[in-house]
């Protein structure tokens, strides 16, 4: 770390090495940079324009999620977790609701399970379009950015007519869902995917084949599947390195089992790549879409849960597959109405740690490109 | 007294006074007069223009609060330039900081002192009308060098060294490009020539433009020039010193104010200068379409009305989206200042069509049409792509646009000796080195 | 499996499962080679979480739990082992480099330390910060007063 | 300014003379005395531009342009460059050199006397600079330089033309081999 405040003052005793000797300079990131998505910093080692290595310094957003859920109740963290990764908040809902279904031994019923279904793949498209819209602005691209949220707006319009929020959902709770869909859900669902399904091939059109963007994306940020295994880079990164792994196949929840998706995946492990897997994924989470709201069954949308809940005591690890990659929930009862432990094992946070091995050898441009083609979000990062 | 008015009338009534000819003070001053007033406006309406355009692309509406359709925006902009502080930082050279702005504001300015509106349209004419433009637009780096070093941070440093090394690499490819058009020149009756007039009379002698000119050496000149105005003048794709998610504004990250809207004013009058340069060397100048093919009295008479119709056709679009406006007592003044820029627009459009006036006007008319057209390809640029790392730049500028100048230049050279019986023979070799280029890059 | 292992080492480890979950409960001395043996015949080679819990009023306070996903096998399996106070426990970073910002964590909140660790320092929370906030006997208003007068210049962050 | 001397008479030539010269002079006691290496390198450009201005009234716009184009656009930029790079402040407090000024100022005395002795001797009735010999061939400027250059009635300068351009390109080769450790 480096703080101005301990640099030495002038020395004219020894050498200046600040010309055509120079071997490294040490530069700083951020926090406050617009392309570092949040309060990220970065300390760079360059060598020119090469990175030699980088640290992070993360922690500006540090709230103690994990504390404040060991002094609230099992029901009154739930919105807590909405806050982490904010710009896919119905996921995090869903991979906390159910840690704690399985901590209690209840299933939410079908219907739940259908809505939850469609909302968190209506989640991940908005936080890939968000993705797509902030990386290629990060590149130099703006246009993209407009587009992107235009569309999303859509989605939010849709969660905002079910649960009152756009961002920070709260949407789902333990053992299903609070409210009954509005009329007319299933409409605004199938309208959207009917409407989105020709802005993606427009998003593509802009930058799939255009020659800068392919300059500025191929061979940028290459990690090997094998590394990302062994870093826990988990998502679409893992995927654009060729690593055919994704949660809702590999160990399904909810009820990912009953629909068909593939799951796309990349060769080179490059940032190019990591661009088509995200736009793969948003085709088939309408695909998803489509199979679960012609699908959504009759019946109640709430297990029978305590109102007070007191789970036995116990622990349990569940994970989903979150927009970023391995969302997992590490809670520990202690049989009172509060949590004993809650870990959140972060996408992001894990993701992030592969900066260093995927900067290496790039150029300072690169280190703006490889942290949005990461899709960190430093809420998740630093809880 | 008398004898003053006697002079100045006879003064005005003489016909052969051309810009560069002798004792021409008082057009040029004019002329210096008008061009300031014009490029302003035309800055101020290249700001409107821009962020409408764009934000049309970007299926958003852009300014429309500030009059109608945000009409007021860029003079409601300007004001606040002028009355925010303006702050020199405490670490600043403040000289040096002080200076910069201007060096950069007068060589974009001083370009235009060439630039040739119109057979009798211009402040001057210098035999080195061309050396001249690219020299003077040269000097605006020293204002962004200087510019990011006095600000002493190191963003505003890094854009600075960044913008400098562009603008002397693409130099010299553009340099390039502008000499195979040069070349072109010493076919026209008066031989060769670098005075910017001459240039276009070259064009119009040789009944083509230069942009088709030896086809295709003159297209690929014209292409060679086109990438290299937009990484002389810092817009997107090459806007690496100014890239907003890297170094956030670039050389003038620390300025504000009234020296922040200098450097605004010199990109944009860069941006029309480096385009008058295209429009002259390439597009044939001021030359309405199809001179020589169309001339004759009819001809020339439907040509010369066109700029009146443009003005019409404008001040209709206007008078169609007051019809569109909603009615609504909130909205009577915009509607009430939309049909009045309508009618201000068809008024000039009007006095355009009256003989007198049409004749002189059509010129600068056809000249501006041009521009115009490059100003909107700078805007879709900005709209579509991406931004260059600078490596890749470096590598466009060295290894890709300067080997295509310089076996451009050969080739231009050659076959203005008249070597004709090398017309089969250098198509085809110029195309394989281009194949042969595109194979090792 | 966990019988195989058990072969080897005894009575230290103890296999259970809980709502379907697998997991073992190690003795603290088995660690580095039961973790390192997940990795290499198991074929372990995701570690995907490192944590710990706090019971203040157990002898051994802390369980450190690690979290491991095999993707040829499709299974998950946690390691617990109990530590006592200011006990060190060897890194995990040579058996998985993601160990390292997982293991600071870890460090940054309970105050674990972890041997052979290549840069052991806070990480969410700044360098200078006393206290480890997900201990139970941490007040969830707590806060290192000291350090928010000295560098955020205020009297207090709440 | 397309045509000769006689054609053209002057427009307050002494005038436009003595202000550029006065220009330059400042500009070059500016570039000597500051100790902030950027601002004798803006002050330089300024002596640049002023004697491009003087080119013009001597009827050599060419000159003047590539006066413009080479030096105050091209050389100086790069000289802005090295100077960015070094450490301004260090500079600032670090010894001029002026050590030998007392044989700079002999030095500078003896080129102005030969320089004073040159334009004022005659010998054998003829002036080492005569007047009235601008013109070699007719044309304008920019067409008299490349007379002169390439055509051999006048005595080419080729030679030496292209031995300059050598020497510019060997300068180019040992900066880089001696910038770059590695290539």
């Amino acid at each position: 770390m480096i703080d101005p405040k301990t640099v030495s003052p002038l020395d004219l005793d020894t050498p200046d090495k600040t010309f055509l000797d120079a071997n490294e300079l040490v530069i700083n990131m951020g926090p406050q940079h617009p392309a570092t998505h949040g309060v990220l910093r970065v300390i760079l080692r360059l060598d020119g324009e090469k990175v030699m290595g980088l640290e992070c310094v993360i922690g500006y957003l540090h709230r103690g999620v994990e504390k404040i859920a060991e002094n609230r109740t099992y029901t009154m963290f739930n919105p807590y977790v909405d806050r982490m990764d904010y710009v896919a908040a119905v996921s995090n809902g869903l991979g906390y609701c159910e840690a704690i279904e399985k901590l209690l031994s209840v299933e939410a019923p079908p219907r739940a399970q259908y809505i939850r279904v469609i909302l968190t793949e209506l989640n991940r498209m908005a936080s890939h379009q968000l993705w797509l819209g902030t990386h290629a602005l990060d590149i130099g691209a703006i246009t993209p950015l407009f587009y992107t949220f235009r569309d999303r707006e859509e989605i939010l319009k849709i969660f905002e007519k079910y649960c009152g929020a756009r961002l920070t959902t709260h949407a789902f709770r333990i053992g299903g869902l609070q409210y009954e869909v509005y009329d007319g859900f299933e409409k605004d669902v199938r309208s959207f995917v009917k409407f989105v399904k020709p802005k993606i091939d427009e998003y593509e059109e802009l930058l799939t084949t255009n020659r800068i963007w392919l300059e500025r994306t191929k061979g940028v940020g290459v990690i090997s599947g094998k590394d990302c295994i062994a870093l826990g880079v988990t998502g679409p990164v893992l995927r654009a390195s060729g690593v055919q792994w994704d949660l809702r196949k590999a160990q399904p929840y909810a009820n990912y089992k009953n629909f068909e998706f593939d799951i796309p995946t990349g060769k080179n492990g490059d940032t190019y790549d990591r661009y088509l897997v995200r736009m793969a994924e948003m085709r088939q989470s309408l695909r998803i879409i489509e199979q679960a709201v012609e699908g959504i069954p009759e019946g109640p949308v709430m297990a029978k849960v305590p109102k007070v809940m007191k789970p036995p005591v116990g622990e349990v690890y569940h994970s989903i597959e979150a927009p970023k990659g391995e969302l997992g929930y590490f809670v520990v009862s202690d049989g009172s109405t509060q949590p004993y432990r809650v870990r959140v094992r972060p996408p992001s946070f894990v993701n992030l740690q592969a900066l260093d091995l995927m900067c290496r050898d790039q150029l300072v441009a690169d280190v703006i490109a490889v942290i949005g083609t990461l899709d960190i979000v430093l809420g998740e990062v630093d809880r | 007294m008398n004898a003053i008015i006697d002079y100045i009338q006879s003064y005005l009534r003489t016909k052969d006074v051309t810009p560069g000819g002798d004792g021409n003070i008082f057009w040029a001053t004019v002329y210096i007069l008008l061009v300031f007033v014009g490029l302003s406006v035309a800055v101020i309406a290249m700001n409107w223009l821009e962020r409408k355009i764009l934000a049309h692309m970007q299926v958003r509406l852009g300014p429309m609060r500030v009059g109608p359709h945000g009409l007021l925006q860029p003079i409601a902009d300007a004001i606040k330039l002028l009355l925010k502080e303006d702050i020199i930082p405490a670490e600043a050279d403040a000289l040096v900081f002080w200076v910069a702005p201007f060096i950069v504001v007068l060589a974009a300015f001083t370009v235009f002192v060439v630039v040739p509106f119109g057979p009798e349209h211009a402040i001057t004419d210098m035999n080195i009308g061309i050396l001249f433009m690219l020299g003077v637009s040269s000097l605006s780096v020293l204002g962004i060098v200087t510019a990011g070093w006095a600000s002493n941070s190191h963003y505003p440093l890094i854009g600075a060294l960044r913008s400098s090394a562009q603008m002397v690499s693409y130099e010299v490819a553009m340099g390039l490009a502008v000499v195979s058009a040069i070349m072109m020149t010493s076919l026209g009756e008066k031989g060769g020539t670098l005075s910017m007039i001459g240039i276009v009379e070259s064009q119009y002698q040789q009944q083509e433009w230069f942009l088709f000119k030896f086809f295709p050496l003159g297209v690929i000149a014209f292409g060679i020039f086109a990438i290299a105005m937009v990484a002389e003048t810092n817009r997107a794709p090459f806007d690496l010193p100014e890239a907003e998610s890297e170094l956030t504004a670039g050389f003038h990250t620390e300025y504000s104010g009234f020296r922040w809207s200098l450097f605004f004013l010199a990109e944009y009058s860069a941006m029309i200068a480096v385009s008058s340069i295209a429009v002259t060397l390439w597009l044939g100048g001021w030359l309405r379409p199809f001179p020589n093919a169309l001339s004759g009295p009819t001809w020339e008479l439907a040509f010369s009305l066109v700029p009146g119709l443009a003005f019409v056709f404008l001040a209709a679009m206007c008078f169609y989206n007051t019809a569109r406006m909603p009615k609504h007592p909130l909205f009577r003044i915009q509607t009430m200042g939309l049909a009045g820029f309508g009618a201000l627009l068809g008024l000039i459009g009007i006095v355009l069509f009256l003989p007198g006036v049409r004749e002189r006007v059509q010129d600068v008319f056809w000249f501006a049409a041009k521009v115009a057209a490059f100003m909107y390809l700078y805007i879709w640029y900005r709209g579509t792509f991406p931004r260059y790392r600078f490596d890749q730049l470096m590598r466009v500028g060295w290894k890709v646009l300067l080997p295509i100048g310089l076996g451009l230049l050969i080739c231009t050279g050659l076959w203005v000796m008249r070597v004709e019986v090398w017309h089969e023979v250098i198509v085809p070799a110029w195309l394989g080195c281009i194949g042969l280029l595109r194979r090792i890059f | 499996m966990v019988r195989k292992l058990k072969g080897e080492h005894g009575s230290g480890i103890t296999a259970l499962t809980h709502l379907g979950q697998n997991y073992m409960e190690v003795d603290r001395s088995l660690i580095p080679d039961l973790l390192q043996l997940l990795r290499d015949d198991e074929e372990f080679d995701y570690c995907v979480d490192i944590t710990a819990v706090h019971y203040p009023k157990r002898e051994k306070p802390f369980d450190v739990v690690w979290i491991l996903y095999s993707f040829a096998r499709n299974e998950r399996i946690r390691v617990k082992t109990q530590i006592g106070e200011g006990e060190a426990i060897e890194s995990a970073v040579a058996i998985w480099p993601t160990a390292n910002w997982l293991e600071r964590e870890v460090y940054d909140m309970f105050g674990i330390k972890f041997e052979g660790h290549p840069d052991l320092k806070r990480i969410l929370l700044p360098d200078g910060w006393k206290g480890f906030p997900l201990r139970k006997d941490y007040g969830i208003l707590q806060q290192d007063q000291e350090w928010v007068q000295i560098n955020l210049g205020i009297e207090s962050g709440q | 300014m397309n045509s000769s001397l006689a054609a053209n008479p002057p427009v307050a030539t002494p005038f436009f003379f003595y202000l550029l010269a006065a220009v330059m002079i400042v500009g070059g006691i500016l570039v000597i005395t500051r100790k902030n290496a950027v601002h004798s390198a803006l002050a330089l450009i300024t002596t640049l531009l002023a004697q491009a201005g003087l080119y013009l009234m001597l009827y050599a716009p060419f000159v003047a342009g590539v006066q413009i184009i080479l030096y105050a656009g091209g050389i100086m930029v790069l000289f802005l460059f090295v100077i960015m790079l070094i450490n301004i402040e260090r500079t600032m407090k670090e010894r001029q050199f002026n050590k030998q000024w007392l044989v700079g100022i002999v030095a500078a005395g003896a080129l102005g006397g030969l320089l004073i002795a040159a334009y004022t001797t005659t010998t054998g009735g003829r002036t080492l600079f005569p007047l009235g010999r601008q013109s070699y061939v007719d044309g304008d400027n920019t067409q008299r330089i490349a007379m002169l250059l390439f055509d051999n009635r006048f005595g080419t300068y080729m030679f030496a033309f292209e031995i300059a351009s050598l020497l510019l390109l060997v300068a180019i080769i040992g900066a880089v081999v001696m910038a770059k450790k590695r290539i």
